[in-house]
């Protein structure tokens, strides 16, 4: 019975997640007993960011925690993509709270306890750690959900994502429990046994996980959430949820389904996730190109892209793995700079974003129009950016294994996806301003944010080799006894 | 930085716009003029020192020449692999000599933001440029693609009333040719590391690769669709009207001059080496659908009331032919195309330039608006007159070579009665021309406006003069352009040739051809439907075959 | 075994109450009602997981209960918090009525 | 030969001339642009004699002169390269020399009434021609042939077009070149074949070696033959394609005597003539030619008998002519047909510039019908018109008497007696409409208004002095080839010609069979008896009874007159039959193919998905219990097809 076991390795290995917590608790205090000290949560936080990195690349090799807790090049990959984006929201934030009057610590908190949560989910090798991330993550946004405590939308967007979510992990929970009953621990290597992938409650309790995660993944059919949930939640906690905690949510999927699939995914289950990729490829754009606004836009076009990189899914090897890694970062820097150009091209928090009203913007506000075209074209996959690359080795791993199929409806869907980013695009850059008041004045972070996320497109897109390189070994550290 | 250039010149003329774009990023927004005039300059500093690759062209010899290799992504095989044969030479020279001319006439006509329209047509010859000179099928992807956007905001901001249409259907119907490639480029490399366990994408070890038939037709026909769509081959033709009179004048001459010629070249450098049998067996459909684009766009363009239109049917047309000359696949046919397509470019370009220079000054492009008006401005009308007659084709100018080069290849080929059908071409190409020019310079001149019709300005007149030079000069010296191109079609032809050299070998010999006649037969018979030449055929005396590769 | 009862008839009932938990939830019209209907669903779980736990032995399954009724709780303040602060919008939980973000 | 002078230089000085007049013209003025023009054409006709006469004098062994390689890609390769045979050497000495005097008439004709621009235009396009020309004669293969021949093509058409803002100007300027096209079209079919035969298209080798071994080739000459033919049918404006030549007289009057008389439009009788030896491989298609040289002379010549302005009459007269050369050519008569482009070019342009004078000095009046009695007013005009008319009519001793002659001999000597009879009424006829005309314009009263009168002079020295030069030849032009039967060696002409008459391997030729000398001067006689006749019935009718007769018969058969007058309503007849409905097909290719079908079909595509998607975003209600039961759903699908699958 070695659950309990606790050492300093295990404490450094822990450390990067402890960082954060502690800062959200400092900010939370700090905001209560001194709230002139708000104008440096943002850097605070990036302090806790920085910091969890810095002692998560210093986390001791090996298993920690008994084999349940893992410091692998995996974990440390999965540690700056998630650093990444939550340095991003963060710097969004700043500017952003200013503007609407909201600058309050729980902001920051929430967002550091979320990421400790998504930092949970993609260390843990240990459902109930998993589960605990999972919950960690799922409280903090219920409440960054209804954060503008003021705004009807938001607080539905709360309820609505609160409902959902509950249920969602309740499918997940009895997910894990069955399978904890049937490998008799909740350590995912103890599913690591033969025969065990023949067993239908495992099939169950697979499918009841791909549910849960899907959900969080807001893959169809288990994506209604996010359109709303995007619409009313704060910019850039959206910038954060619509990328990390899918990442993490696939990455957890992967280890599971690693160990269950000793040799290979069967086909059966192989044709469940191609039918959930193909669903939300479709859906997800041809829905897209019906939006008006343009967060639920943007959250179609999550669901897509969901779409996609599940595919890298349905294929299942060691090197559709690292594809899922390329495509998150990329996924990561288009996205949430997409959304940091979203909560910096509009001035009113309290309505909603149609697009129309970004009419003009390429010539009134170049530098962010010009941002958000390029965080548009990488999601179309334009060549020469992220977008393309993750795309490309998505494609490549279908082609390989075969699923032609797959990749051709895959290619089919970005297709119609250039319908709706370039009508972005074009209201940008070929109408004429429609109000007179243009967006707020560009803030110092939200310039740094955009251009990291543009230098980041653009860096990826020209010179993938060594983040291909790197996934290649995060993705090394999963026992595929297959190729 | 001299030996430097020396080993990289290659990528210098590719990235060169590029970087010039970069510094106009640092020019004041408000200095529309000084970015205009910069972009300018960068773009003649490329064509400068674009100008070595002519000159110091070894025209002898068949390979790759000023090659550069650089892994890109090695752990799958994506390498940096520049090369340029007779063929890209042309198109590439096409290119730098044609952005100029376009940015010169932009100079004086380009107001809404010229800063942003000189980047993206930086950009756009960098993307132009770079898949002319990639021999790494993921690069030339990356530069096909890349290509586009710029493409799509000259149109979308600079274009015409109906630009947004124009634009989103420029940029769909390319991509979705495109797409179905990129998922071929991918099984290809992935066919080549199931082969030889090595990832690549190098366009040179890829046409080692061998396919059964039905496989190589899938894969050939996705290459095929992306490159049809770009020249574009009857009938995925209707986004080239829209894009091109909707751009501005200087994007219709860049879409016109040179993207639709990637198509072809993206067809003679990949699909054809890459899917030999394939692309032969298909080949007479190649033939009739140009057949058909050389017919229909002329009569089209007869039709049209909008001069823009009527010149951008026209390109439909003329594609048509050097289309059939490709069908036809013998080396002079082929000659004759790649020629033809440079001719397209100046002559179509220059038309475009002329249109736009009449346009500019009345806001019309009503064929209507006009008329009469040969005396008002003798020079712009004696300039559209040249460029006319190139575009028809009448000896003595540029147009004529490359018609009958590809006529007369045709005929030599076994599909004779294409070069008749194409031919018809000659009429119809003077009637609707004609009748434009007609419309336009001569009749009455019934608005009175007309009569105080500013001439040609000094710049557009620089900019359209060079491209009449240059028609007259290839009309009196293709020989400076043919020679140059011949060894790389042999070389296309004989790639071909060996490549499915077991399918023809024993029908060649069983059919008891003269070894002439096998390799004409190698035209047709290959793909396995043997189709012998008709019986005149057979005893036709030969003395040599003219076609013979080396 | 759980004092004698047999490991399949916890699972029985555990699955029996996560269908009922599963069916309020999809029945009920108030928030508060749903999130009851959830919170059996979690405890259907719980039950599964002592079952199991005593049948292989392992303290393991009861560690983890632990843990979700924690998680549960937790879950449950927040909620109740938000359907409170969307109560002072539209004096109502009904979520029928709450569809303010739609399409 | 003299190397000093290539053959290059004559075509090239025109060129020079061009661009000088092309380029500097409307800048330095007319003083100028009649020195380069005219000097230009000078100085080639000084270079072309200086080449010419040492050939004429020497053994007439052909001579070609390469320039260097033109075009050379896969298996095809032209040179460009000069030829000078007795052919060419025969063109070129009546091209260069007609073509200098029409420009020095020109300056005369146009100086006046034109800007400076304008000016300049002419006298460009007018030395454009003179290169196209003389490329076109002195080309060594077919390619540059064709060069020269659509080069020709193109300045007829700007020529035509000279009075551009004329609508019917530009039109007849459009309609010249599009039916020249379609006979270029012909021309290059032509050209393919020749290629595929021979792998070349040099003069030397395709006749060379087709001369060398005619079984081999013969089965394929007749299609290659017919599509060099339609080449000629629509440069030398015969039936069916004919219809341009007539409009074409929109042009400046010089130009008709220089290009839509004397010289291109007998362009295609001279490519027969290069070509003779395919075509004697190909008996069929020298039917063919015969056939519809014969058919267009009297049919040509029948529509100007009805015609009332003098350039129309004089255009169909020249469709009628050329008829009468390809009626040789066809019967194997090709020396014939070569000496009467040569007397044609006289008379001819004479005539032309005779009626060019006279709408000169009647400012620009051209129906004759408000003409007459010019004889006092215009004496140098008449006498040269008179002469040349004799010509033209065939009245010994003048040119045309001799090389008709030798036509309608030709045509008798080969058997061909129908065709022969046509070509004699066709003889009478030319006789009588030219003296209709003559006496229209000349004789009788001044039927003009008052002010018209009033201005009628006669011409200035520049264009009266080409008027008595051609007279002149045009009388005794002839005398190079007289018949045999007066004495052996005087037909001079077939002597210095025959050489072009390749001697064909195979005896399939039936030998020259002469005629007998009672036969020729029978046949003679006959041809002059026609001539006569035709002119003393037209002197009759119009002189003496002042046109009553014809009137008389006109009103006795309204509609066949109509018919006639109206030029058989071909013109209508083609627009109907090719015309409309090509513009109607155009129209329809475009809205309906293209906009309705093509693109119909993908916005219909891309509406489709976006309906879907307008549709499909309702699934989200809003309301989040639908949500809970999608993922329900979801989770309920998924098991079955995981479960379902492959069972």
């Amino acid at each position: 019975m070695t659950f309990l076991q606790f050492g300093p390795e295990d404490l450094a290995a822990i450390a990067p997640e402890i960082v954060l917590a502690a800062m959200g608790g400092v900010i939370v205090l700090l905001e209560a007993f001194a709230p002139a000290a708000r104008r440096w949560f943002a850097t605070l936080s990036l302090a806790a960011i920085a910091g969890s990195l810095y002692f998560l690349l210093r986390a001791p090799a090996g298993p920690s925690f008994g084999g349940r807790y893992d410091t692998s090049a995996l974990a440390l990959t999965a540690g700056l993509f998630l650093g990444a984006t939550a340095a991003v929201a963060v710097l969004v934030a700043k500017p952003y709270l200013e503007r609407t009057g909201e600058e309050r610590g729980e902001f920051y908190a929430l967002l550091l306890w979320g990421h400790l949560g998504v930092s949970l989910m993609t260390r843990g090798l240990d459902l109930l750690v998993v589960f605990i991330g999972l919950e960690t993550l799922s409280l903090s946004f219920y409440v960054l959900a209804s954060f503008f405590r003021t705004i009807e939308a938001s607080s539905e967007a709360g309820l609505k994502y609160f409902l959902t979510g509950a249920f969602g992990s309740a499918f997940t929970l009895y997910g894990i429990v069955l399978l904890f009953g049937k490998s008799g621990s909740v350590a995912i290597a103890s599913l690591a046994q033969a025969g065990i992938a023949r067993d239908p409650l495992v099939t169950l309790a697979l499918l009841l996980l791909l549910v849960g995660f899907g959900f969080k993944m807001s893959l169809a059919p288990f994506h209604a959430w996010a359109p709303d949930v995007y619409q009313g939640m704060p910019t850039p906690a959206v910038a954060y949820l619509s990328v990390a905690p899918k990442g993490a949510s696939l990455l957890v999927l992967y280890r599971v389904l690693t160990a269950v699939f000793q040799d290979g995914m069967p086909d059966r289950f192989r044709a469940g996730i191609a039918a959930l990729a193909i669903l939300s490829m479709t859906l997800g754009n041809v829905v897209a190109l019906a939006q008006r606004d343009v967060k639920r836009l943007l959250a179609y076009s999550g669901i897509a892209h969901m779409g996609y990189v599940t595919i890298a899914l349905a294929v299942f090897g060691s090197d559709s793995l690292a594809a899922v890694i390329v495509y998150f970062f990329a996924y990561l820097v288009s996205n949430a700079g997409a959304f940091a150009a979203v909560a910096a091209l509009y001035r009113d928090e309290t309505k909603p974003h149609p697009i129309g009203l970004l009419a003009g913007e390429g010539r009134r506000s170049p530098f962010r129009a010009a941002a958000f075209a390029l965080c548009l074209f990488s999601l179309a996959g334009i060549p020469a950016t992220a977008g393309f690359i993750g795309k490309f080795f998505v494609f490549k791993a279908a082609i390989e294994r075969g699923l032609y199929a797959l990749a051709v409806i895959g290619v089919v869907n970005s297709l119609i996806s250039i319908g709706y980013y370039l009508k972005v695009v074009y209201v940008m850059y070929m109408r004429e301003p429609v109000e007179p008041e243009g967006p707020p004045p560009l803030a110092v972070a939200d310039r740094l944010a955009l251009s990291l996320c543009a230098a980041g497109i653009l860096v990826l897109g020209i010179f993938p080799s060594p983040l291909w390189t790197l996934a290649r070994r995060a993705a090394e550290t999963l026992p595929f006894a297959f190729p | 930085m001299g030996a430097l250039l020396q080993d990289h010149i290659l990528t210098a003329v590719v990235f060169l716009p590029t970087a010039g774009a970069g510094l106009l990023l640092f020019f004041p927004a408000s200095a529309d003029r000084a970015a205009k005039w910069f972009a300018f300059a960068v773009s003649v500093l490329e064509l400068a020192i674009s100008l070595p690759l002519w000159t110091r062209f070894d025209a002898t010899s068949a390979g790759f020449q000023f090659t550069e290799k650089a892994s890109w992504i090695p752990s799958i095989g994506i390498s940096y692999a520049l090369g340029i044969d007779g063929i890209s030479l042309l198109l590439i020279l096409l290119t730098t000599l044609l952005t100029p001319v376009s940015l010169l006439f932009s100079v004086s006509h380009v107001e809404k933001s010229a800063r942003a329209f000189s980047i993206a047509f930086l950009v756009l010859e960098t993307g132009m440029i770079g898949s002319l000179a990639a021999l790494d099928l993921a690069l030339f992807y990356v530069f096909w693609e890349v290509m586009l956007v710029p493409m799509y905001f000259i149109i979308g901001i600079w274009g015409g009333a109906r630009r947004i249409y124009a634009a989103m259907k420029f940029f769909l119907f390319t991509m979705a040719g495109s797409l179905l490639m990129f998922l071929a480029i991918l099984y290809l490399a992935a066919r080549h590391r199931a082969a030889t366990g090595a990832w690549s994408f190098l366009l040179a070890d890829l046409v080692r690769l061998d396919f059964p038939a039905s496989t190589q037709a899938l894969l050939f026909f996705a290459f095929a669709l992306a490159f049809a769509i770009k020249v574009p081959v009857f009938p995925l033709h209707t986004w080239l009207p829209d894009a091109h009179t909707e751009a501005p004048t200087a994007g219709s001459i860049i879409l016109a001059g040179v993207l639709l010629k990637l198509g072809v070249y993206g067809y003679l450098r990949f699909a054809l080496p890459l899917f030999p049998e394939a692309a032969l067996r298909y080949a007479p459909w190649l033939g009739i659908l140009g057949i058909i684009g050389v017919i229909y766009g002329a009569m089209v363009a007869y039709a049209q009331k909008d001069m823009k239109r009527l010149v951008a049917y026209s390109s439909v047309s003329h594609l048509g032919l050097v289309v059939v000359g490709i069908g036809a696949f013998t080396a002079t046919s082929l000659s004759g195309s790649v020629l033809q397509m440079v001719n397209h470019g100046l002559s179509t370009g220059a038309l475009f330039l002329l249109v736009g220079v009449l346009y500019e000054r009345r806001h019309t492009r009503e064929i209507e608006a006009y008329g009469g008006i040969a005396g008002v401005v003798p020079v712009t009308t004696a300039l559209f007159l040249v460029a006319t007659l190139s575009s028809i084709g009448l000896p003595g100018l540029n147009g004529f070579v490359g018609e009958f080069l590809v006529l007369v290849g045709t005929w030599a080929s076994p599909h004779r009665w294409w070069s008749v059908a194409a031919a018809t071409g000659v009429i119809l190409s003077a009637v609707y021309m004609l009748s434009l020019v007609q419309r336009v310079f001569w009749n009455p001149l019934v608005h009175e406006e007309n009569r105080k019709l500013p001439e040609i300005r000094k710049t557009e007149f620089v900019a359209a003069a060079v491209l009449v030079a240059l028609m007259v000069w290839i009309g009196v010296r293709p020989n400076d352009v043919l020679s140059r191109l011949g060894p790389s079609i042999e070389a296309v032809r004989a790639s071909v040739a060996q490549r499915t050299a077991r399918v023809r070998a024993p029908r060649a010999a069983g059919a008891g051809f003269t070894p002439a006649r096998g390799k004409e037969a190698l035209v047709t018979t290959r793909g396995g439907r043997p189709q012998g030449p008709p019986p005149r055929h057979d005893t036709r005396p030969r003395a040599r075959l003219p076609e013979a590769a080396p | 075994m759980i004092g004698g009862i047999p490991l399949g008839d916890a699972l029985l009932a555990s699955g029996a109450l996560f269908l009922v938990g599963l069916a309020g939830a999809l029945l009920r019209r108030s928030a508060i009602s749903i999130f009851l209907s959830i919170e059996v669903m979690m405890n259907a779980a719980n039950l599964a997981l002592i079952g199991y736990g005593s049948a292989l032995g392992t303290r393991e399954g009861q560690i983890v209960v632990f843990f979700v009724i924690a998680i549960a709780a937790a879950e449950a303040s927040v909620g109740l918090a938000i359907f409170v602060a969307l109560f002072r919008h539209k004096e109502t939980i009904d979520v029928n009525k709450i569809n303010l973000l739609k399409w | 030969m003299n190397p000093a002078l290539p053959l290059w230089l004559v075509p090239a000085l025109p060129l020079a001339g061009f661009l000088a007049c092309g380029l500097l013209g409307k800048k330095l003025g007319k003083s100028f642009v009649t020195a380069a023009g005219v000097g230009s054409v000078g100085l080639a006709t000084a270079v072309a004699y200086a080449r010419l006469l040492p050939f004429f004098s020497g053994d007439h062994a052909p001579v070609v002169e390469r320039i260097g390689p033109w075009i050379t890609a896969g298996g095809f390769s032209a040179d460009l390269a000069m030829r000078l045979d007795p052919l060419s050497a025969l063109m070129t000495s009546f091209v260069t020399f007609v073509g200098f005097l029409i420009h020095v008439y020109s300056v005369g004709y146009m100086r006046h009434d034109e800007t400076e621009a304008g000016y300049a235009r002419y006298f460009a396009y007018l030395n454009l021609f003179m290169f196209s020309m003389l490329t076109l004669v002195l080309a060594q293969n077919f390619v540059l042939m064709f060069v020269g021949w659509e080069g020709v093509g193109l300045c007829s058409y700007l020529l035509i077009g000279h009075y551009y803002e004329r609508q019917y100007a530009a039109d007849a300027g459009k309609k010249a070149f599009v039916v020249n096209r379609i006979g270029d079209f012909g021309f290059l079919l032509g050209m393919f074949g020749l290629f595929s035969l021979f792998d070349s298209l040099d003069f030397d080798r395709v006749f060379g070696s087709a001369a060398a071994d005619p079984a081999k080739y013969a089965p394929f000459l007749t299609v290659v033959c017919l599509c060099l033919f339609l080449g000629a049918v629509g440069k030398s404006a015969q039936v069916p394609l004919y219809v341009w030549l007539p409009d074409a007289m929109a042009g400046p009057t010089p130009v008709s005597a220089l290009i839509h008389a004397a010289t291109m439009v007998t362009a295609g009788v001279y490519m027969v003539a290069r070509c003779n030896v395919l075509f004697r491989l190909a008996p069929e298609a020298m039917g063919v030619v015969a056939v519809i040289g014969a058919i267009t002379a009297i049919f040509a010549g029948i529509i100007a008998v009805a015609q009332n302005d003098i350039k129309k009459v004089l255009a169909y007269s020249t469709v009628s002519q050329l008829g009468y050369m390809f009626l040789a050519c066809g019967v194997g008569a090709y020396v014939a047909g070569m000496f009467h482009v040569l007397t044609h070019a006289f008379f001819k342009a004479c005539l032309f510039l005779g009626s060019g004078s006279v709408i000169h000095a009647m400012g620009g009046e051209q129906d004759m019908r408000r003409m007459g009695g010019l004889k006092s007013k215009l004496p140098v005009t008449y006498w040269t018109f008179l002469i040349a008319t004799l010509a033209i009519a065939g009245i010994p001793p003048l040119a045309g008497f001799f090389s008709k002659d030798a036509i309608l001999a030709g045509v008798f000597e080969h058997e061909r007696y129908v065709l022969w009879g046509i070509a004699l009424f066709t003889a009478g006829l030319t006789a009588f409409y030219m003296f209709r005309l003559v006496s229209l314009t000349f004789e009788g009263s001044f039927r003009g208004t008052g002010e018209q009168e009033h201005h009628l002079h006669e011409s200035p020295p520049s264009m009266t002095a080409p008027l008595v030069v051609l007279a002149v030849l045009s009388f005794t032009g002839g005398w190079i080839g007289l018949p045999r039967v007066f004495g052996e060696g005087a037909d001079r002409f077939t002597a210095f010609l025959s050489p072009i008459l390749l001697p064909l391997a195979s005896a399939e030729e039936k030998a020259e069979h002469a005629l007998s000398n009672g036969t020729e001067w029978l046949l003679m006689a006959v041809s002059v008896a026609a001539a006569v006749a035709g002119l003393l019935l037209a002197r009759s009718w119009y002189v003496r009874r002042s046109g009553r007769p014809a009137e008389a018969i006109a009103a006795s058969f309204p509609a066949a007159y109509a018919l006639v007058a109206e030029k058989f309503r071909v013109d209508e007849l083609y627009d109907a039959l090719v015309v409309r409905p090509f513009d109607w097909l155009a129209r329809m290719l475009w809205k309906v193919v293209d906009v309705l079908i093509i693109d119909g079909i993908l916005n219909a595509g891309a509406f489709l998905v976006e309906l879907a998607g307008d549709l499909l975003r309702f699934l989200q209600t809003g309301n989040v219990r639908n949500y809970a039961l999608t993922l329900f759903l979801g989770l309920v699908g998924l098991l079955l097809l995981v479960i379902g699958f492959g069972t």
